[in-house]
Order: C-alpha cells, then structure tokens, then sequence
C-alpha cells in the first residue's frame, strides 16, 4: 500500500513538473506567438495539477457535507489549494484571452505571428 | 492496481499531450491537443477528491480557451512557420494570372 | 472612526461597473466619475492617516473572521503613507489626462479610465492586504489593467510593448503562485503575520526556494535588475501619464511588497545583502543604460529603474537609517517622477518617436513646460535646494553609518553619470535651436494644474524637509518592528 | 543555441522542484494546524454551508472572489480597448465551419439544457459541487454554442452591459451591507437557515448567483468581442 502511494506522488508531481517545464520551454524558445500564449497556458495547467496534488489526502473525500454520507472533517482533502485554483483558473483565463486580443493585434499590423519578425522594439 | 495503471496511463497521455502540442507545426492541431490537456486535467481532479475544479476547468479550460485559441487561428495563420498570409495570397494571384 | 480601508477597494469597484451603465446616461459621467472615486480616496487616506496618528494602526478584518482565518487589510503608518503618495499621485494622473487628445471617442475614454481607475485601485490593494494570495489577486488586478493601458495608443508599436509586459508578468504569477503554495504546504496559512510567525519552523531549503519564486515574482514589477526588460519599452510606448502612474504607483506598490516580504515574513540572514547587491547592480546598469538612450521616454524610464535600485540599497542597508532613507527616496521619486513624465511628454508632443533631439529648442516657444522639466532633472539629480538632494543625503548618510564608504563612492560617481545626462537635455532644451519639423503643442489646463502642484511639492519640501519627515520616520519605524506587526494583527481575533 | 541554454535551465528548474516538492508526502497532512480545519468546522456549524470549498471561496475569502470577477471585467475591458477599431462597424463575424442542419437542429435543442445545467449548478453551489464560475462558463458555452452555430444570432451588447453591471453593483453592494449592518465587509447579515437545506448559509447562495450572472456576461462579452474580430 505504501508502495502504491510513493508510485503515485512520483507520477503525479512528476508530471506537473513536466507540464510546467514543457509550458516554459514552449514559451521561451517557440518562435510563434500563439505557441508562446499556448505554452503559458500549459505551465498554468501544470502549476494547478500541483497545487490540488498537494491539498489531497489519501482516502480523503471531497470538502462536501452531504446528507445520508456522513464523514467527519479530517478525512476530507485540504480545500484551501481548491478555492485557491478556482480563482487562478478564472485568472489565467483573463490573461489568456488578453494574450489572443493582442496577438491578434500584432497581426493586424504586422502581418505575421513570428516573433522574430515583429522587432520594432529591443527584446 | 487497475486503478493505478490506469492513473499512469492518464498522466502519461497527458504529457504526451502537452509534447505535442509544443512540437506540433500545425496550430490547430497543437491546440486541440492543449484541450485534450485540459480534459485529462479534469477527470485527475475529479480522481483527486476536487469535483469544483474538475468543473471549472472542464467548462474553462476544454471549452472556452481553446474556442478563442482557434479563433485566434483562424484570424491569423494556421501554421508555425507560415511567415506572411496576406503577402502569399498575392503571389499565389499573380501566378494563376 | 471616520472610514475604514475596505473601502479602498470596495468604492472603486462600485464605481468601476457603474460607469458603463451612468456613460448610457450622459457620457461625461466615464470621466468624472473617476476621478471623484480617486478624489475620495485621497480625502480617506489622510483623514486615515490623521486617525492612526492617535489611535495606531487599524486592521480591519473582512467577513467578520479574525486574521489567521479571513482576510485582513492593514492601515499601518506605512503602508498609510504609501497609500496616500499613491492615491495623490493617481488623481493628478486623473487630472492630466481629463482631456487627453484621443480620449474624445467615448469608448476608448471609457476603458482608459476605469483601467486607469482599478490600476490605482490594486495598487493600494496590494499596499493594504495582509494575506499572501489577495496580494497575487491584487498583482493580476495591477498587470491587467497595465497591459491594457499600455496597448491604449493603436498607431505605435504599443501591442509589441504591452505583449512583452505580458510574457513577463504571466511567468511572474506562475512562479508567485508556486511560491505561495510551497509555503502553504509548510506552514497551513496564508495570512503574512502568521506567517511570520510560524516561519522558523519552516525547512531551510523550502525557505530559500520558496522566497526565490516569490522574489522573482514581485521582482519582475519592482523593476529589479534581470527582470526588468519590459520597463523602457512600456514606458515608451504607453501615453505619457500611464508612464508617470506606472514608475509612480505600481512600481512603488510593488517594492513595498517585497520590503514587507523580506523584513517581516522572513528571517534569513543573507537577504539584505541580497538587496543591497541587486540594488546596486540595477542602479550602476540602468544609469549607464541611460546615457545612451536616443529616446526621451526611454531614458526617464532607466532613470527610474535606476532610482528604485537606489531605494533597494538603502532598503538593503537594514539598520533605521537606511529604511528612512529607502522611504524618502520612494516619496521623493514617486513625486519628482511623475514631474518629469507629465512635462517630458509634452516636450515631445506631436512625435511618435520622442527622441531626444525633438526637444530642441522648446524653451522658446513652452516655456513654463521647459522650465518645469528643468526643475524636475535638478531635483532628481540631488541639487541642493530641491527635494532629492535630501533623500539622497539621507542615503548617503545612513550609509557611511553604516561603514560603506565604497558604497557612498559608487553611488557619488553614479549620480555624476545621471547629473550627464539630464543636463544634456536641459541643455538642449535651452541652447539649441528648434527643429524644423517639430510642432510646439500648448499643454492643456488640467495638465498644467498638475505639473505645477507637483513642482510646488518639490519646491516646498526642498526648503522645509521637516514637513515630511515625521511621517516618513514613524512609518520606517513601523517596517523595522516585527514583532509589533505581528501582534497587531494576530491580536485582532 | 537558444535551445540548449534554455534546457540546461529547464533541467536545473525540473531538478529543484521535483527535489522540493518530493519532500512533501503525497496525501499525507502537512503540517499540524493550519486554518484548513478551522474553515472545514465553521463552514459546517457556523455557516451551515455543505461545500466548505463554496464557503472558502465565497465567505472566508470573498474579497479574493471579489478580486477575480474583477480581473474578469478587467480582462473584456482590455480586450475590447486592444481591439478598438476607429470604424464603428464591426467586422463580420468569423465563420468556424457552415454548419449543417443536424447542428443547427442540435443545437437548438441542447442550447435550454446547457442555460438550464448552468443555473441548477450556480444555484446549487452551496450544497454540490458547482458554483458561480461554473454555472457562468457552462451558460457561456451555451452561447458560444449558438454563436457558432448561427451566423445571425446576436446577442444585445447593452443587455450584457446591464446585467454584469448590475451584478457586480449587487456584489459589492452586500458587502457593504455586511460592513454597514455588522461591521465587516463581505459579513452574513442573513439567517443562516439549516445544513443541506436550498436557503442555506445565508447572502452566500445569493452572492454565488450574483457571480454566476457576471461570469456569465463576462466571458459571453469576452468571446463576442474576439468573434466580431475580422483579421
């Protein structure tokens, strides 16, 4: 059973890690602006999978008091890293969809979404 | 155990998801496989006890973002290297002329 | 009790989504609107500021749950000073822009002053907040609005600028909300004095990686050194009072929150070394950045950069001194800043470009304008009768205190390098003759109310420093006491 | 080159965190008493408010959900001053794909089911999983849904204007009442009623809908804005 455990932390902070890391290296080197905002986007999704990996608890339940199901408070999972998603989700969002409405801009004047391209300005 | 596999396999597809989508040349492609993230996101949040998220993000991350991510593309280029649309429909033009 | 801090935020936002429906109505509504919420603002902050004078600092608790559990806001002679510096300087932008030339269509007026409003508003959230998250929520708020501002002007490179900003400040939550969560895993609570608190329990290397990602974070808006790429291009591409309410509202909001972070949340040794060294490279890169700069706006934009390092030194000097030094140099750029951006963009009005040669010549024809500006490059460069000259004697008095003589030098040589190239655009403000391709533009009313209030300021606090002083004393006392933060706030269950 | 300097870093970035977060046990309590057990108790017996993660988000931190709708009208403010054009009119709508009748047809039908899903999990969200934002996305895609399937459907700009105007005011408002009747922002000022019941927890079901309506015409703005963008 403990084995069990230790194979799932490894594999699921493993793998947030590597959608954080695959989001930045994305974001850094890609030379299109849309992979760019894509790959902000995937570091986000790894960044909220390892905050709400970090709130579980094992055999937990879900942060809900529901009739017929009664279970007592410290056999839930954490709900802090919950709400806290919630809000980043949503805010994420609102940056993504700023990101698109000037990428969107961008190409409106210089016709192109390469980034090397668009070097009016020192990056 | 299944349980287990299944969990890895999971998480697996959704890092080979994420590969795609960065090494993937065609931006639609890439995008939807950035959905295909997101899908997978939400039945891990459903697996780790966090049904609220596992709802937003269905609703946000599958449906929304990648909706303006395509129509984005759609307004732009639909391929990572395709330097100049406009110019290149010009020149197409000019030849069939 | 007269007001309470909540409502900082809580007014704004009430306005922020009235607006669209009162513009329905008469569309001048979206622009006074604004400016009677900044208005009131500041009414609240020193009415606020006089009360905590008698009475100490509020905490005021939100949704009725005492600080570890809710959110609490924080009205401490600081953060009180700050607050009102802020709220000042966000209703002179407010006047200044009050007729701004694009700003006849109704649309984009609308969005440039509820973006304009909720900028100030998130930066004052940010200041006030004792909770780590609200201070992310508030960061987004801030960055938002900026990468809005800054792409306003659709005819310059401004989505380029605004785009950068944005890969910068995206990286920057991300890494804040790792950060966060590292040390929500550790120590169970967000709350900052709690926080403080319960830090020596915390793992050495959590610590260090988790004030890392955090660092990184608010550095990328307090303009410290790698960090700081999008700065000069914002600054050049945003309309000139955006710029002014950037290096004068955000920036300032931001390195309060990474003075608060360092001081009182953490208790590592090596982190005041840390901001003396950063600061000092920031300081050395961006002055001599500046020398070379072609474009105005680009140059006041490393000025900038270059005087927050300078805040970072004193910051990083960590006896009293060098925190009442940090703070006059904050108040004092803040102010002369904001001088030297509202009158600078006038200077180059009518170019989209704004080289510095553009100013050739301008004495003749603005003549107040030039002179103001002038006012403003003496005073930042720390001549005598004006107010830097005691900010930066305070910095460098803290630090031969404190036995830093090579420091002293360096800042003294630095500041000559400064000195350089303010007195060339003086100069060619003055001496040269005018292009002639460059059309004088008449700086509107508003604006001239604002420019001359502001160097009323500088000229005032020049003669009589002392009118700031004790203000300025009691809040760097209120950074140096953690313990009594801490039981401030804690005490309030 | 680029490329290899950026993996280097990467490399030294995935070490550190992996190396971090490792130290922390995967579904074990971290740390002894935190505020998550003080949230869990009064969401329960004080509150009256089944899902703690509801209570969390709308009471204990409700100045952060304040925030974030902010962020949200923030965000379609920006967008739609980027993408100002001097022109009045707005370009044609861009079409994804013609839609066939099945769709259409489809469409017609699932589009009562979504709004109807999307307020049950808004009013709801006290007691089930669900809440303000997801009763909001779920009606939005509803009309992304009709947006792309019919190229003259439209929605009223002013009505959207209206109603997350007038649900942002209403939010702000009850906090106020809050801090007006009982002395602190955002506090209950209504009788919590019982655990599990419809009118449970007090203003929190009502401040829940209120963010449900705004979200709803928030990202409903947000995408008829980057719709009507002709490139």
């Amino acid at each position: 059973m403990e084995k069990y455990l230790d194979i799932l932390e490894i594999a699921i902070y493993g793998s947030a890690v590597a959608l954080i890391l695959i989001g930045l290296y994305g974001a850094l080197t890609k030379k299109s602006l849309i992979k760019i905002v894509l790959g902000l986007s995937i570091m986000d999704s790894g960044i909220h999978l390892m905050m709400i990996a970090l709130g579980y608890l094992k055999g937990g339940t879900a942060p809900i008091f529901s009739k017929g199901f009664e279970n007592s408070a410290d056999q839930m999972v954490d709900p802090i890293p919950q709400a806290l998603v919630l809000t980043a989700i949503v805010i994420g969002f609102g940056v993504t969809a700023v990101a698109l409405s000037l990428v969107i801009r961008l190409y409106r004047h210089h016709d192109t979404l390469r980034i090397d391209e668009i070097k009016n300005l020192k990056w | 155990m299944i349980f287990l596999i299944t969990v890895l396999l999971i998480l697996l597809l959704m890092v080979g998801a994420a590969i795609y989508a960065i090494v993937q040349k065609d931006l639609l492609f890439a995008v939807i496989a950035s959905g295909v993230i997101s899908l997978i996101l939400s039945i891990l949040f459903l697996i780790l006890q966090a049904p609220d998220v596992a709802l937003t993000e269905a609703a946000i991350g599958v449906a929304l973002t990648t909706i303006i991510f395509i129509i984005t593309i759609r307004n732009t280029v639909r391929y990572e290297d395709e330097r100049n649309k406009k110019k290149k429909q010009k020149n197409v033009k000019k030849l069939a002329k | 009790m007269v007001g309470s801090p909540v409502l900082f935020v809580a007014i704004p936002l009430l306005a922020a989504f009235l607006i669209p429906l009162m513009g329905m109505i008469w569309k001048e509504f979206v622009r006074i609107i604004p400016g009677l919420v900044l208005a009131y603002m500041l009414v609240l902050s020193v009415s606020l500021i006089i009360y905590i004078q008698s009475h100490g600092t509020i905490v005021e608790v939100i949704s009725g749950w005492g600080p570890p559990v809710g959110i609490n806001l924080v009205f401490s002679p600081f953060s009180g000073a700050l607050t009102t510096l802020m709220t000042f300087l966000g209703l002179l932008v407010w006047l200044y822009s009050h007729k701004f030339k694009r700003n006849v269509d109704y649309e984009p007026a609308k969005k440039y002053f509820i973006l304009l409003m909720l900028m100030v508003t998130g930066s004052v959230g940010m200041v006030l907040t004792g909770d780590l998250f609200n201070m992310f929520v508030f960061i987004e708020i801030v960055s938002i609005s900026g990468y809005g501002l800054t792409s306003f002007f659709v005819r310059r490179d401004s989505a380029e600028a605004a785009f950068k900003f944005l890969l910068m400040g995206a990286f920057a939550s991300s890494f804040l909300l790792i950060g966060i969560m590292i040390i929500y895993t550790q120590l169970g609570t967000l709350n900052m004095a709690e926080i403080a608190q319960r830090m020596p329990q915390m793992d050495y290397h959590m610590k260090v990686f988790s004030l890392i990602f955090i660092l990184v974070a608010i550095g990328v808006e307090a303009e410290t050194f790698p960090l700081n790429g999008w700065a000069p291009d914002v600054y050049t591409q945003a309309p000139g009072p955006i710029s002014a309410a950037m290096s004068g509202i955000v920036v300032k909001a931001a390195v309060y929150a990474n003075i608060r972070i360092i001081y009182t949340m953490y208790d590592l040794q090596g982190a005041y070394e840390y901001l003396l060294i950063i600061g000092l490279i920031t300081f050395i890169v961006a002055e001599t950045a500046a020398l070379k700069q072609e474009r105005l706006k680009r140059m006041l934009a490393y000025s900038s950069i270059g005087q927050m390092g300078l805040a970072m030194i004193a910051f990083g000097i960590g006896t009293k001194e060098g925190v009442y030094a940090a703070l006059f140099l904050m108040f004092s750029h803040a102010i002369i800043k904001s001088l030297l951006f509202f009158s600078g963009s006038y200077l180059v009005y009518n170019k989209t470009s704004k080289y510095i040669k553009h100013v050739n010549g301008m004495g003749k024809y603005l003549p107040i304008t030039a002179f103001l500006f002038t006012l403003g490059a003496f005073a930042i460069i720390g001549l005598p009768p004006f107010m830097g000259f005691w900010s930066k004697l305070a910095l460098l008095s803290a630090a031969a205190d404190s036995n830093l003589v090579i420091l002293v030098a360096v800042i003294l040589v630095v500041s000559i390098v400064e000195a350089v190239y303010y007195l060339r655009v003086v100069n060619r403000i003055f001496f040269f003759k005018k292009r002639a391709n460059t059309k004088p533009e008449k700086p509107t009313i508003n604006a001239m109310i604002a420019m001359l209030s502001l160097a009323a300021i500088v000229l005032v606090i020049g003669f009589y420093p002392d009118l700031v002083t004790g203000l300025i004393e009691r809040a760097a006392d209120d950074l140096m006491d953690k313990g009594r933060y801490i039981g401030e706030i804690l005490s309030k269950n | 080159m680029k490329k290899y300097i950026v993996l280097g870093l990467l490399a030294v970035l995935g070490y550190y965190l992996m190396s971090i977060f490792l130290l922390v046990d995967f579904g074990l309590p971290h740390f002894a008493h935190g505020v998550k057990d003080v949230y869990l108790s009064s969401s329960k017996n004080i509150l009256k408010v089944s899902n703690a993660v509801t209570a969390i988000v709308v009471n204990f931190r409700g100045f952060d959900t304040l925030g974030e709708v902010t962020v949200l009208f923030l965000s379609a403010t920006a967008m739609s001053g980027i993408l100002y054009k001097k022109r009045h009119d707005i370009g044609e709508r861009s079409i994804l794909f013609p839609a066939s009748s099945i769709i259409r047809s489809g469409a017609k039908m699932l589009f009562p089911s979504i709004t109807l899903l999307g307020i049950y999990v808004f009013i709801h969200g006290h007691l089930s999983p669900g809440g303000g934002f997801q009763g909001g996305t779920i009606i939005a895609t509803g009309f992304l849904l009709m947006l792309l399937t019919y190229q003259n459907y439209s929605v009223s700009h002013n009505r959207l204007v209206w109603v997350e105007s007038v649900a942002g005011m209403l939010f702000v408002i009850i906090g106020l009442a809050g801090y007006f009747m009982k002395g602190s922002f955002l506090e209950n000022v209504l009788p919590v009623g019982e655990l599990n019941d419809l009118f449970s927890g007090g203003v929190i079901g009502i401040i829940y809908v209120l963010v449900g309506f705004k979200v709803a015409a928030e990202l409903i703005g947000i995408i008829y804005t980057i719709l009507h963008e002709k490139g």
